[in-house]
């Protein structure tokens, strides 16, 4: 049995099934590992607390993994991606139908606002020249997570950006129908960054090449009954926190689902893998857009070394 | 004096002391009980019991009694600081529901305010008391003149401004007559004031307050435990008993007026004293 | 008031407390409909009871926990507290050294060190508690120290008088002395631990009603994330019941208006 | 300290706190070398003073912005306070009806409300001003009430038997009687509006040392972040020398221990 | 008294009062100054001035002087509570630099702890001074049943546990005396003990007094405004001048001794008194 200390990157809600499930199902036992799983509060304090040693692994943005990377390229701990989830960044740049914004180049002049490390926000620059606008001539508004939505509605902003799992959901819960939503995926508009993959420091990952395999192993297996029964996962979750809405968080898994892990990319590139030629754009992107200390290497972020086989990895076939 | 003479007001009443004539009294006590709370009323420990006196427009009556009897419980009667639990008390002929005006007061702790110097803490009751309250802006350096002339009188020039623990005991307790007497109250209280000074020094305070009284006829009440002071100052002396306080004895003093000082030296005053202390004396042995 | 007896006043002043809650409620609620408040902004105190009433098990739970681990960091408080505020009042070295230090860490948002605290004592109560712990030391620490600097020589002289060390002056004047301020230190610090708790919990936790908070806030359920905290305003109403309640047994003598 | 004159001790108090922070300083220093800590974890003084220098014009635009936004927030919470105070030191009804209240109020996590002052407010100085004075107003209220009650009945005496109305009573005895309580209540109010602020700051604000805060730490800038919270406590230093002036004037009367 | 005889304490010293050969004096003031700070000092302006004395083991001394003329301060500089500006103060033969053990000292003000009930108040030395501090567990019940009996003896039977602010004055002084005595200290510091006292309670104490050090020869510095009390209960008295204080007159008092109460009403005792009066009011004129 080997302790794995697990860091998510937000609340238990939709998306963290793909982890829970497989912990309610021994999954993690049945690899002789012994997984707790907390709760997050952001990417960026996956990062340091994994590369801090306080978890062993954990669940975070790619761009926040070698941000860290960027700058503090002396840090003897530092995370390692082995595993690719969310295939496409979940961000989005969105609006209101009747803000007549359609498109990114509507979005000149307008009033947008997010939290100041929402990876939209910070990712905005990669956007705006993907899609011919000036990065500098905006200006941003910056609030907390749980304002994002609501000043959107009361026409505070004209646009935001955010996560559409979590910006579509909290539109609809302050009244907004899903078609009175514009939603600029990232994706979709020319930024071809990664999400979230499994991250593992250093040290664990020298200490226990094994455990991160079987880890790796029995995720891909609980990811594959998510994507199958994306019910099950959400009873998985509501089996750790009760006060979740069971509907909502049905919806928000298959947002993230359809939209960043069963993405066109996504089923191009395999599911837990990535491209080395993409990667090595988003690192430069990265680097850039983050105003980094450093440059990025981008075979230092990643590592395909402790995959699973492909009969085991390939859930989304 | 000049400041005992700058003092005399326009609105001091006019009666002598001594008339006792069918005037309405200017304090009448009439069978007062007081207990400092309600436990201690139900367990009937009463701090006076059945006090009855009357005290004349102008007079000045002094009240001695044994540590603890209820001397200054009375003098918070007097003041409606405290209601009676039962009883009444009545003050220029009304009913005392709550503190008096125009009330001078020195209680038995000096009680200067830490915060004011000796020159702010006299000056004090002019901040509250009409009608020097709505003049004090206009005339601030004519009452500031007259504080350091009453403090002049009481042997405290020069520590104006000092604070009142850089006071002497018996400076402190100087001051706080300062205190009682600068606003010239229609009704004085002196709560043993002059227990902290010297003889010499209590002596002189003697003929302040004697020419201040002589001048302006005011209504005092004196506490104190040295009965050659209530002979020399009051018409009237009260004795009071062991505690519970009860009024055991009333004598009035009818030496002439005005006294001197060597009044105190001539036969029938000792006489006085010796007749009071004997009857002290006697009571106590009950 | 004139004509009530005390024992009247003293049944008026239980009920107070209550009466003006009532109020209190029943204008947030007139409010919310009047003005059409919607749950986002700030619910109803209807739809908060509804959510305390439906998840009671939940939010229990989470209470408990933050319930204890608020009394562990603010047991932390009042010993670090008493001790430092006692060096600083009864050395006026150690005060000049130490409280312009004292004052500007505290200053700083305790939400900024719960990362450090994290990385250092991992996820769970220890950060909780140590947050608690930090942000209400202070209070306690300022009020000793300054019922301390402002102890009347003369009551010290009894003591010193006797040849007493300054251990015996220190706890048989100074802190007796002490002590209405201790008490008025106690009602403000207690509100911090639980603030502290709070924060803590928002931040790093996957229990208590720091994490109720966020967990209701992105799940979109504002009444929930409120009726956490009306579960912390109540558990800071006892405590504040029950230093009261030792206020009026320690420091009658002071009480005596 | 026998031996010293009390000039000498004065010189010795004036420079204490300086070679304190320099031992912290030192110590902290030494810490991050020998354990080698991170920057990103706990930056060393050294890194902080580097980004301090680096970033010294952008630093001072949102410290001035955070100073004088808690400065109003305060100033207010000063007002408030020492008003409430007063009713609830002079009554004991509202003393009994709105002390449990208070303290449940103050229990909770300004943070949470937040997000209400800006949907009322808007995002700016409000929020932060706001938040700013809800922190800071109760230690305020706490001290001044227990300062009255516990004002001792003789010297009350004093001015009631002059005829004094109870709003003289209050300002002549009362409020001087409390002063000890009210400066050190201020010590900690005006630490609890620095927090209150850049807490605000830090959840809806674009400029302010508490966004500074924020947007450093999503960039892995601690350095920067560090800095921040080095010129909030710094501020918070400054107005205690100005309270500690204050104090020695008003209350000397109380310390002449 | 059965008080007083429980009090002999084993190590009092035995030297009687009115050997004046040449041992070596108890207390010893060596042209003392006093200025309360710095600053008064450099402008000169002493509290005391160049004070000499020497009292003998076991010597009862008085000391009388106008209202602010730093009897208080001598005290302070007895006991250690104040260190001399100039000048040696030493006690037992040794310098004294700080408060010392073994005083027992009633202040002026009562200065009672206001958070302990009389009794309590009168039990703290016994938590302080050794023997008693270290005894105080096993033998608590004995301790307090002595702190009853002194209470007793002042006349504050039933008010044990009563808080300070629930006496009166007087008994709030009493109190304070008890407090004072109940550790039997070698040396005894009162400062107008009696001062808050009717005359009868007032006599009865002075023989409470006159008992204890009968019984035990400890050494006493009594402060005092009354002139009869000094020379009934003192072996020297001193007298000092106006301020800044100054010692005038150091008289023997050689009545013979046990003295009781009926003496102050002897001739010999009547012209003390009297010389010394005269004296004090003679050098008032300056
Ligand atoms: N703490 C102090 N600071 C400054 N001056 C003081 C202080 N205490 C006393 N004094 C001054 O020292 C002088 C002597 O005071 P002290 O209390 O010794 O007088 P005293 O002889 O005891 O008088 P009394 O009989 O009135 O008690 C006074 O003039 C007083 O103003
Ligand atoms: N606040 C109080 N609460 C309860 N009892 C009190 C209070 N004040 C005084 N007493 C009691 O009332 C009685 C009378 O007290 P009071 O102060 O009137 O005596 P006094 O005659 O002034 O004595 P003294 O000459 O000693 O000053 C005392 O037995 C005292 O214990
Ligand atoms: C919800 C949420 N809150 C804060 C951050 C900000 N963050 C990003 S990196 C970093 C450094 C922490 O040590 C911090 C605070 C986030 N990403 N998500
Ligand atoms: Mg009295
Ligand atoms: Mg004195």
């Amino acid at each position: 049995q080997t302790k794995v200390r697990f860091q998510l990157d937000w609340r238990f809600e939709g998306p963290s099934a793909l982890f829970l499930l497989g912990e309610q199902k021994g999954y993690y036992k049945a690899e002789k590992l012994d997984v707790s799983i907390d709760a997050g509060n952001g990417s960026g304090n996956v990062v340091n607390r994994v590369a801090s040693g306080t978890y062993d692994m954990g669940f975070a943005d790619m761009a926040s993994v070698m941000e860290f990377y960027g700058n503090n390229p002396d840090a003897k701990n530092k995370p390692v991606a082995v595993m690719m989830v969310y295939n496409n960044t979940p961000a989005a740049v969105l609006a209101l139908k009747k803000s007549a914004i359609r498109a990114p180049r509507d979005l000149a002049g307008k009033r947008l606002g997010a939290p100041v490390f929402d990876a939209g926000r910070r990712a905005f620059p990669i956007f705006a020249k993907a899609n011919g606008l000036q990065a500098a001539a905006f200006n941003w508004q910056a609030m907390d997570p749980t304002l994002r939505e609501t000043m959107l509605v009361r026409g505070d902003l004209d646009a935001i950006t955010g996560f559409t799992f979590t910006s579509i959901l909290n539109l609809n819960a302050r009244g907004v129908k899903d078609e009175d939503i514009v939603v600029l995926p990232y994706p979709q508009y020319g930024v071809k960054m990664y999400g979230n993959a499994v991250v593992v420091s250093e040290d664990f990952l020298k200490k226990n090449p094994e455990a991160v395999r079987g880890f790796l192993r029995a995720f891909a297996k609980s990811a594959r009954d998510v994507i199958a029964h994306p019910e099950e996962g959400v009873k998985a979750i509501k089996a750790r926190d009760g006060i979740i809405d069971e509907k909502l968080e049905l919806k928000r898994l298959k947002i993230a689902l359809d939209g960043v892990v069963k993405s066109p990319d996504a089923r191009a590139e395999g599911f837990g893998r990535i491209s080395k030629p993409r990667l090595s754009l988003m690192a430069s992107q990265v680097a850039d857009a983050f105003a980094t200390k450093g440059r990025i290497n981008p075979d230092a972020v990643w590592t395909d070394a402790y995959l699973p086989g492909a009969a085991e990895l390939d859930v989304l076939r | 004096m000049s400041a005992t003479s700058a003092m005399l007001r326009a609105g001091a009443p006019a009666a002598t002391a001594t008339s006792t004539v069918a005037t309405t009294p200017f304090v009448e006590f009439n069978r007062v009980w007081l207990a400092y709370n309600d436990e201690l009323a139900h367990r009937g420990e009463f701090a006076v019991e059945d006090v009855s006196l009357r005290v004349e427009p102008g007079e000045f009556i002094a009240i001695v009694g044994p540590s603890g009897c209820g001397k200054s419980t009375f003098m918070k009667l007097a003041t409606g600081l405290r209601p009676a639990t039962r009883g009444v008390v009545k003050v220029a002929g009304e009913k005392v529901t709550g503190p008096l005006q125009q009330v001078g007061m020195a209680f038995q702790a000096p009680t200067l305010l830490p915060w004011r110097t000796t020159l702010d803490n006299v000056m004090l009751p002019l901040e509250i008391v009409e009608p020097y309250r709505s003049t004090l802006r206009a005339r601030r350096d004519e009452y500031v003149a007259r504080a350091r002339e009453l403090l002049r009188t009481v042997g405290l020039a020069g520590y104006e401004d000092k604070y009142p623990w850089q006071l002497s005991g018996g400076m402190q307790q100087r001051a706080s007559i300062c205190r009682a007497l600068i606003h010239q109250p229609r009704m004085l209280l002196l709560d043993e004031p002059f227990g902290a000074l010297d003889a010499f020094t209590r002596e002189e305070l003697w003929c302040v307050l004697r020419d201040l009284w002589q001048a302006q006829r005011f209504n005092v009440i004196l506490v104190t435990h040295d009965l050659r002071e209530a002979v020399f100052l009051a018409d009237t002396v009260y004795v009071m008993s062991q505690r519970p306080g009860r009024i055991l004895l009333r004598k009035e003093i009818d030496l002439p007026r005005p006294r001197d000082l060597d009044l105190t030296y001539t036969e029938p005053f000792a006489e006085l004293v010796h007749a009071l202390r004997e009857k002290i004396g006697h009571v106590r042995q009950h | 008031m004139m004509t009530m007896t005390s024992a009247q006043q003293r049944r008026v002043q239980r009920v107070a407390p209550w009466i003006l809650l009532g109020a209190v409620l029943v204008l947030w609620q007139g409010a919310c409909l009047v003005f059409d408040v919607s749950d986002f902004i700030l619910p109803s105190p209807a739809s908060i009871a509804t959510a305390l009433f439906q998840y009671w098990d939940v939010i229990g739970g989470h209470a408990w926990r933050t319930f204890w681990t608020t009394m562990a960091g603010f047991a932390l408080a009042i010993g670090v507290g008493v001790v430092l505020g006692l060096v600083m009042g009864s050395s006026r070295l150690a005060y000049a050294a130490g409280y312009p230090l004292m004052t500007a860490f505290n200053a700083l948002p305790k939400a900024a060190f719960v990362p450090i605290l994290v990385v250092w004592f991992g996820l769970g109560v220890g950060p909780a508690i140590l947050t608690a712990f930090l942000i209400s030391f202070f209070p306690i620490m300022v009020n000793i120290a300054t019922g301390l600097a402002t102890l009347e020589p003369e009551l010290e002289d009894v003591l010193r008088v006797l040849g007493a060390k300054r251990r015996d002056v220190l706890f048989k004047v100074g802190l007796p002395r002490a002590m209405p301020f201790f008490f008025a230190s106690l009602k403000v610090a207690i509100t911090l631990a639980f603030v502290g708790t709070t924060v803590s919990e928002m931040n790093a936790a996957n229990e208590g009603v720091g994490y109720l908070l966020v967990s209701a806030g992105s799940a979109m359920k504002m009444p929930l994330a409120f009726a956490g905290l009306v579960v912390i305003a109540v558990m800071a109403m006892l405590m504040y019941e029950l230093f009261a309640v030792l206020e009026k047994r320690m420091t009658g003598w002071a009480h005596r208006g």
